[in-house]
């Protein structure tokens, strides 16, 4: 029997898989192609303190095995989320992981205030690399002393472990990682998307309304892979991987990378069951290729 | 209830140019589509799949036809599929047209380019409703004309041509005025005509089919929204529409 | 008749279509397959002062829509380029770049003064970004003040014009491109590959035998015009556009989005005829959209 | 002389486990190919092209046969190629196996897995010259075995298996000894048989086959090269290779 469980901080994983951020919605369509019990977890779309109308559309475009997207945050605001949202998703034997994003500090603090205070979350994800949110959100995920802020702030506003979601719109992963960690981030997220542009050639403009999106899908695994093993060889807290998973095979490279589970955003769109099916997947794949359980890979494929 | 499924092509072929009718049987899905709803068509290995509208379904054959223009890359590999090849659909979805007119009412159905699909099918269920039909069709020119005969069959019809090649010419509003009494209109097309055509009916009860670039075609992503009059909230075109009352929203 | 001619510094291009460097060797095998006169210019792999053996193999991977490629700088030294392959290239009626990489100010010195000495080579690309040399090269590529420090240098080794490639892996290309302007440089060439990797399931190991490689090729395109729309606006100096071009759409994307020509890269090595065939399919791809010359699409896809 | 050109799928079939055996006709290529030299043939939109050799040439015919095993993604979507397809190859591409040999020596083949396939052009070129030829070809087990009449045809032919389900058990160099005298060597196969064969043919006469990922695969990206003996040049495998002399390069 190969083992699918992983411990993580404030998460107690049946398996490493679950849908990332703003790719799942607050899981209600989803619930209506598989019991969502047999995910890992559910990150939730991110949440701001009020309700968010977001970005002009088109708010996506299809790019060579990507996509772009510039939805901006669109959500009905946490409280809204709290009493219609969790109430939902607390339905099914998963656990639940809030993404929480902000204009401000304030902002992110009252979000991650408001969601202490049910029991029906079991980690915040903090998006501080939202590379559609104009107002100070890109500033946060740059900057590793604005990210160790937040990340303090958020820490202090709720009594929930913290996995921040890094921006791969840096020049230096590392010690954005780093940075955070010491600010007390219980664990990783990354990557976010990678900012990029299409140009819709017979309106001569940008085919985004919001003229440039964040890249995902495919596109973006080598990356994804590449700041993984490096941040991984750094930090002592765990990782949740993601970016063009579409596979067990992608999550094996993942958790090799250094990953301790992963999250799948862009492959929902192509296959609503893609989460599950990788689900059942997944011990094939590790048996495969030699492992006994999810843990046993983790870190794998790190050449010392 | 919405299927991710395997659709047969049963037939296909080009009716005008670059315009292309495929015949899909499914059991499920054909069994319960209604006007208005569209498929989610995954097309090669195109991260994004293709909304494309049901133009006809025949629930006895167990097949939706649908009828797309080569537009990109994805409706130019799609019709590059041939007779007996399966697509990977994902449906129906979206809400559909409100059909509930009363029997012996008149209804107005105007069509632009590749907003005339979805029409078809709803026209045909209204007609077997007893309703009458009465169709305006507005095309760039001659060789993009497709389905007048069929909607012939439905009732009077009314074809426009950008530049008068074929029918009449001009815009599809300009011939509004030729057609008389009717209560409720259905429209598809282009937003420029939509534009004008709310504009000219205004006060008329009347619904509006939009289209929108998606992502997951369930209501889950957020690509596809349209603020609602007020400005304060949004409407999924993937799930709350693709049809809308024409009053309802901004255009 | 659609015209395809431009003029950079240093360059009067008859159209804007270039081999990128690295991907195209010093055109000899090319030349088998056409005239290697029909092209732009031909930008020649990286040369350094002396022969460098390059990286271990695997040198390249596959990824979705891109090629991860880490080969390390291999060239036979910059005197016998000189001899051999830029007096091979001379035969041909195009202009010659020059790609010059270094360890050390010093040794982007030597190279760019020994290119000096011949009448044959029209500029000089300085590639401060090659993410596979170790030694300082990804130094050069990421720190604004840095990478002013050797285009100085080069600029005063040289008389040549002076294109800088710049590196996507950064926080903030904006700063790099106006620090290189400010530095002298006279024009911008972007964008390098973005650091990615690959892990191999069946030996646990990054199959890229360097463990990083560059990821090219479409993937990487949204990226590209992301920065070259980004940078565009802020510097006076032309760019050469590059990253995942692979048909005439694309060349008309990058002049949009903001560039003066464009360099081809990854689509030689799947059609050898690559760069021949986009130069005869671009007057079609400008009239279709409107545009009567290249001059005229140039940046034409900004909103301001 | 290199051409990239469309190759039309003559035949196809499954010829022992995962292992497919492709008949191309091109007349060009055809016409040119020597014993040795590869294709680089673009499978569906993959990024690079794949290598794959000439497992036989018929110049009357104008065809080309490859064997493949299908290792990944791409040479399971070219497993999938129907006859009557076209494929787009580069080729023939690389130098190719030396056949300068006297005619009445004997030459000895020795082939691993996925390396048996050169070799078979390789002796049908060589046994046309009038060299005798013997042949060892080492497979995993029993069902991934191919070629075997087909090498019988050419000279005595020992096969090995690793864990002994068909023929010898054990390594090729185990039947080295086997065979009796011979001028010259060719081999193809995984790096650990051409590493164990060439220390224990060390002082022999003998060419090998590497491999190795190829960007380009007409010797301008330098993504696939090895480095000489003195470790202060190198050697690119598509164009100064694939075949070389054992004793030139360092494994
Ligand atoms: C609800 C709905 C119903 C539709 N019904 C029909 C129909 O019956 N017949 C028909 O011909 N067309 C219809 N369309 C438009 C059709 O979806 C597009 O023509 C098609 O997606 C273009 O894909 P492409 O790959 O050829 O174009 P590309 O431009 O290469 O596509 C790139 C991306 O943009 C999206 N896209 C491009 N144009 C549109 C568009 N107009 N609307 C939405 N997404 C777009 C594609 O889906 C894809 O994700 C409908 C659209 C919607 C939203
Ligand atoms: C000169 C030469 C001749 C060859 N001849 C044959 C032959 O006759 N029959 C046969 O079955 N195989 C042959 N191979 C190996 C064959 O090229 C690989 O099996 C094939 O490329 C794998 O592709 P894939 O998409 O299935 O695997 P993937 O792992 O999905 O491929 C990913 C990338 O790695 C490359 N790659 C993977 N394995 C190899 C390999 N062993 N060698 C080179 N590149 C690789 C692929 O080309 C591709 O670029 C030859 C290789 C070389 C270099
Ligand atoms: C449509 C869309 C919306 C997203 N919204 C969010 C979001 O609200 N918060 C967030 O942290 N990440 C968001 N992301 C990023 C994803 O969670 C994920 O990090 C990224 O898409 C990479 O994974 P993928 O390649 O599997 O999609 C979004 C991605 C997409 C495609
Ligand atoms: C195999 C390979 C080798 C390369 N070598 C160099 C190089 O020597 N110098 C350099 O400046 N860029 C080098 N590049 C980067 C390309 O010039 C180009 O910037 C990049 O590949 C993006 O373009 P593309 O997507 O069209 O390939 C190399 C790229 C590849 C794929
Ligand atoms: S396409 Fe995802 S919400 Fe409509
Ligand atoms: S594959 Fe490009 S040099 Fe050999």
């Amino acid at each position: 029997m190969t083992n699918l469980a992983i411990e993580l901080p404030g998460l107690s994983l049946k398996n490493p898989i679950m849908p990332a951020s703003g790719c799942f919605g607050f899981g209600r369509e989803y619930s209506d192609f598989y019991d969502l019990g047999k995910l890992g977890a559910v990150i939730m779309k991110a949440a701001t303190a009020t309700g968010r109308i977001g970005n002009p559309t088109p708010r996506v475009a299809e790019t060579a095995s990507g996509m772009l997207n510039a939805i901006g945050l669109q959500n009905p605001g946490v409280y809204k989320i709290m009493e219609t949202e969790v109430s939902f998703l607390s339905q099914f034997d998963t656990k639940i992981i809030a993404n929480i994003a902000g204009s401000t500090l304030e902002e992110y603090e009252e979000v991650a205030h408001a969601f202490n205070e049910t029991e029906h979350v079991h980690a915040l994800e903090l998006n501080i690399s939202c590379p559609n949110v104009k107002e100070g959100g890109i500033q946060f995920g740059t900057d590793p002393s604005m990210a160790a802020r937040v990340t303090e702030a958020v820490k202090k506003a709720s009594n929930l472990p913290v996995y921040v979601k890094l921006s791969p719109n840096v020049t230096d992963i590392v010690s954005m990682a780093k940075a955070v960690e010491a600010a007390g981030a219980d664990g990783l997220s990354m990557i976010n998307t990678i900012t990029g542009m299409q140009i819709h050639l017979p309106s001569r403009k940008p085919l985004i309304a919001n003229r440039t999106g964040g890249l995902s899908g495919p596109a973006i695994k080598p990356v994804a892979i590449r700041m993984i093993y490096e941040v991984s060889q750094q930090v002592n807290i765990p990782i949740i991987g993601m970016g063009g998973i579409q596979n067990a095979e992608d999550v094996l490279e993942f958790l090799l990378a250094g990953a301790s589970a992963v999250a799948i955003g862009t492959a929902n769109f192509q296959n609503p069951f893609i989460c599950s099916e990788i689900i059942d997947e997944l011990p094939n794949i590790l048996e495969k290729y030699g492992f006994h359980s999810v843990q046993e890979a983790i870190g794998k494929g790190i050449v010392s | 209830m919405i299927k991710k499924d395997k659709m047969k092509i049963v037939s296909t072929r080009c009716i005008a140019k670059d315009t292309i009718e495929m015949v899909l049987e499914n059991q499920f899905i054909s069994g319960i589509a209604v006007p208005g709803q569209f498929l989610h068509i995954q097309v090669g290995k195109h991260i994004l799949r293709r909304p494309i509208s049901i133009a006809d379904c025949n629930k006895e054959l167990n097949q939706i036809t649908i009828l797309f223009k080569i537009n990109g890359v994805g409706t130019d590999e799609l019709a590059n599929y041939q007779q007996g090849e399966y697509l990977d659909v994902l449906g129906p979805l979206g809400n559909g047209f409100t059909t509930d007119g009363e029997s012996k009412s008149t209804v107005l159905l105007i069509g632009g380019g590749i907003g005339v699909p979805p029409l078809y099918y709803l026209g045909k269920t209204l007609k077997e409703n007893g309703i009458n039909i009465v169709t305006i069709l507005g095309f760039q020119q001659k060789d993009n004309v497709f389905y007048e005969q069929q909607f012939q069959e439905l009732g009077e019809t009314f074809i426009v041509t950008d530049n008068g090649s074929y029918g009449h010419k001009g815009f599809v509003t300009d011939v509004i005025d030729q057609v008389g009494r009717f209560d409720c209109y259905y429209s598809c097309g282009p937003i420029p005509m939509l534009k004008a055509l709310t504009a000219k009916l205004k006060g008329k009860k009347g619904f509006i089919s939009l289209e929108e670039r998606m992502g997951c075609g369930i209501g889950a992503c957020f690509a596809c929204v349209l603020p609602t009059k007020d400005g304060t909230s949004y409407k999924k075109i993937c799930k709350d529409g693709p049809v809308f009352q024409a009053e309802e929203v901004t255009l």
